[in-house]
């Protein structure tokens, strides 16, 4: 968007935890048909950050290095998740060794309450999130809309909000628009990244334009036909978010309202007959 | 001498001694995986001091996709 | 949008009427608080064409030459409408006072029922299009999502059709999805430019995404507090939703799937408690 | 001798004979404006042949912002 | 609804063409299980009107018979379709040997404009509106939300109009609440009947609480697993949103307020912590 | 409606705690224009249960007194809540004291989370149920759509939840309905009841035909320009969705489908121009 | 001597040589079906003025569900 | 001799011992309402033995409309 790259100044970066994120994407790097594909999304989407996970080693795969190499030649920040883990120790346990694998102290923090919704437990992840804190960790829990855990998450020393906009995976956009709201309305000065249940463009845009500070999908991008496409789709939706909400949305009207001007429309007081 | 152990939940027979000769003995190099034991985080630094005993459940992790 | 930029090849054009027209965002000229805002919002939008109209003009003012210099300055096709006509005569007379004026054949046609909602009259429509159709303009019908009225639309030599999202000015976005999505369904090859409703850019990348060829907008863009920065934001995201459509959206899903791969999770199968 | 007629709405008095004397008394440049003679378009190289009458409804245009 | 039902005064009945209609639920007889579950259903409705059609006779079936004495039997209000009509010339002729074989001057007009999607051709029906008016019937259009239509049909005689909410069995609902709230306030005095796309319950009530005068539904009912308890479901769901509009909605809020008195609660102002 | 009174059998009671609770809708007492409007609200609705509060008596008010004189006369179950309680310890003194005066251990159990949104504190919540539950009573929690919270409140042994719909006095109805079927479909045969948010009939009329088990309101019908008229329309609203339920809804279909048979058209094949 | 006309889009001879021939031959009760005649309708009283000429198409209809 | 305590939030002398005798000063019926005592619920057989010292937080409640 030239326009919007046009007026740096007029464009606040997205500072999380201090640090100045290029971009209000932020991509998962799972499920891409290939590393060379998911690669090239990465680079369309422009991410400010890719999200990645810690799994089991095996003597004969040895896989882990080579997704390292791969991930280090995009030189953009990583952020570990603790995707799959059902109870704070799990979680606890995950994120430090996430964090001397990849050497951040950066964590999405995922404590799952059961594996068919892959709900966030907010009770766990709560308590895991105070934990991780506490050891110098800098939190970014994936929770729900719910007012009130966001603000344990804060009180916990959670400097950022995750909050979904529907279950992963399910691509079904903002289940709950309402409530999004209130939360924005409710943590003005919180960065609100909206995570998991974006399936399209339209919905990432609706999410900025909401004034979210930033998206962050994976299977919307990796399970398109063409991801690289869709990647850079994304990006142009997100800043076309963003630059709504800067740029200050007309409001909603019940009733119609001429765009072109009445006064001196031809004809007008003639017999119409 | 040989204990029984779980590696990444999956029991094996070792002559390791410590979690850091674990990690060797599997072939790892010692900065491409994090480890736990019982549950907890053990970092590389600490492996060398921590002494394997029958039964303990080790996990071995390296990078990879997340979402 | 780099990625979409550098795939010209696979971008086939937005063909009207034989035209490639170089973006799918069509952008109306009134109501900027200056020529000047206007001026850079239609540059900003990088707009394929702008809509304009004929009005009564007074000896004293003269405003129309000092208006068409303008628009001729920014080097955009022009395409003019018979706003606030409510007879198919009407429409009729002011689209030959267009051509002449504005050295065109194109036109918008608008033939309203009623001054409150500013509803397109079907039937009204219909019979004007014929005539104009007959008198060699290239006819751009401001229609509903009536699949019958498109039907004779086409008949009557529209080979372009624009159906609503929302009454004009309300910015409600698409007030009726579904009847849209069997509209493009029904109508695969015309091409189908979404006119009227629009609020948002979410609103103009969910139309995109619906597979439909543009989106002709006014009021959302003008009447932003920022007009020239809205109008970059609506034309990423047109190009966003547009990019999604080709790049294959996923499917929506009821049920949750993780993203982060299952295999291998630390601790998997250990006791949890 | 002077006729009543209508231009764009407004009852006027002109001595024009013709639609394209009537634009030039009103000062419009010929190729400015596009007219209509009670509700039908009169091209401009017909203005010249188009004699008024009286009662005549006469519209005259010119581009402005449209949506 | 006892209550409702123990201020009759309060409840002014529904006037059709002059006739005071018993109920506003209208009901279709096609696609039940067998004519006497559809019978019951007529019954456990409390149906105002039954509608019916005519098809081609063939010597050995002879069905009409039959069919139409268990129909009588039902001493309810019957209203003949012309459903599968394709021009007016059919619709005409149609409503014709219907009211001949009927007995009644009361009319369903469809005037389909194509198999595929039912959806009503606004220009045959308003021609053959017009034809049928002056041939002495009492004219329910079936027609869309559109308002010019509507005039064109209130202009041509109907006294009522039938808009739909969806397509003709899909069952989705109101497809465009805000089109149809317009037509409503738009023709405050013109008897409204919400006809065909209803899918259930709440979609009747919703309908009622925005103001339409009956609904016309069949598909909702016959295909329902126990048709005459849905039959059942959808006369309380209709009186409900009836009884609602007329008792005066509250109005949505944005913000929560409490319904329990705040004053007084205990331990206000205690130290909470 | 008869005939869903016609089979009782058919109708599975409300079991509430063991106890069968003769409606499906339950009613709040505040915010009636007077005392004697709500008791008349309460009939016409014939509400299972009737919710009530415990306040500050004041030595000359005593206002206590009249409010439970005029509640017994009612005959209808009485479950007092929690309403306004911040923390866990406010609840479950509050709760104390309702059991003695009104000899009840029922309890609504309110824990709010913060006074603008009055949003459940899930994590109070949790905490009070399980004290109470330990105290001997029956716990009925308000609180919000979560799965896992839902699933901790059932291990403290609350044998009933109370999801919102949406916030207290919004009236919005169904804020996330995706996020309630959901809740319905993990709880198969724990007893839902809607709990705040309904403004019209059609919401809980909806809330009934996704299967939940009941529907408490209270603002929707206190505020209504006639409540007692807006309380026999809840009724009737609920036992519509509910029979709904009961009676298998038909499929949503995205394509028309006829209802009035196809088969034997008149003019059927004929040239129909 | 015999006619071929269309009775509910089928061809067929009849020897009928009016409408309400033709209704009765088929058996129909008088009163139990409705008529059209090449897409006009013919009330019950005309069927019997109407003669039948050979291709004429004749719709012959009963009441049936619709919803 | 008199106390200070605070009766639903307001600071207030009273010359009685024990929560009993509060809640009967104050002219309630002893079953119309219920009591806390410094946040805790106290039962109406417990008021007798409940003697009251200085700033205690007593709740005084009785029914009332709900949601």
């Amino acid at each position: 968007m030239n326009t919007a790259l046009s007026h740096p100044l007029t464009r606040p970066a997205l500072a999380l935890y201090g640090v100045n994120v290029p971009s209000r994407l932020l991509l998962g790097t799972a499920l891409y048909p290939s590393p060379k594909v998911m690669a090239d999304a990465v680079k369309a989407a422009a991410a400010g950050v890719v999200t990645v996970s810690v799994r089991r080693e095996t003597a004969r795969a040895n896989s882990g290095a080579g997704f390292f190499e791969l991930i280090r030649g995009l030189n953009v920040r990583v952020m570990p998740n603790t995707a799959g883990c059902r109870t704070p120790r799990e979680a606890i346990a995950t994120a430090h060794m996430a964090r001397e694998l990849f050497g951040t102290d950066w964590v999405k923090l995922e404590v799952i309450g059961n594996d068919d919704t892959l709900q966030p437990d907010l009770f766990g992840l709560v308590e895991a999130a105070r934990a991780l804190v506490a050891d110098g960790f800098k939190v970014f829990p994936y929770t729900t809309e719910d007012l009130i855990a966001a603000e344990r998450l804060r009180q916990a020393g959670c400097e950022v909000l995750m909050p979904w906009a529907a279950p992963i995976g399910t691509g079904r956009g903002l289940a709950n628009p309402y409530a999004l709201r209130s939360l924005r309305t409710y943590f003005p000065d919180t960065p609100l990244i909206i995570d998991a249940g974006i399936g399209a463009p339209s919905h990432a845009a609706a999410a900025m334009e909401m004034g979210f500070d930033a998206v962050l999908l994976n299977t919307a991008v990796a399970r398109a036909a063409d991801p690289v496409r869709m990647a850079a789709a994304f990006r142009a939706a997100i800043e076309a978010g963003r630059s709504a909400f800067e740029a200050g949305l007309m409001e909603m009207r019940d009733t119609a309202t001429p765009s072109t001007p009445v006064a001196g429309t031809p004809f007008f007081g003639l017999d119409r007959s | 001498m040989e204990l029984k152990v779980f590696v990444n939940g999956e029991p094996t027979l070792t002559s390791a001694a410590t979690l850091a000769e674990l990690v060797a003995q599997f072939g790892f190099a010692e900065a491409g995986v994090a480890t736990a034991l019982n549950g907890d985080f053990v970092p590389r630094t600490a492996r060398q001091a921590r002494r394997l005993v029958g039964d303990d459940q080790v996990e071995i992790v390296s990078p990879r996709q997340g979402g």
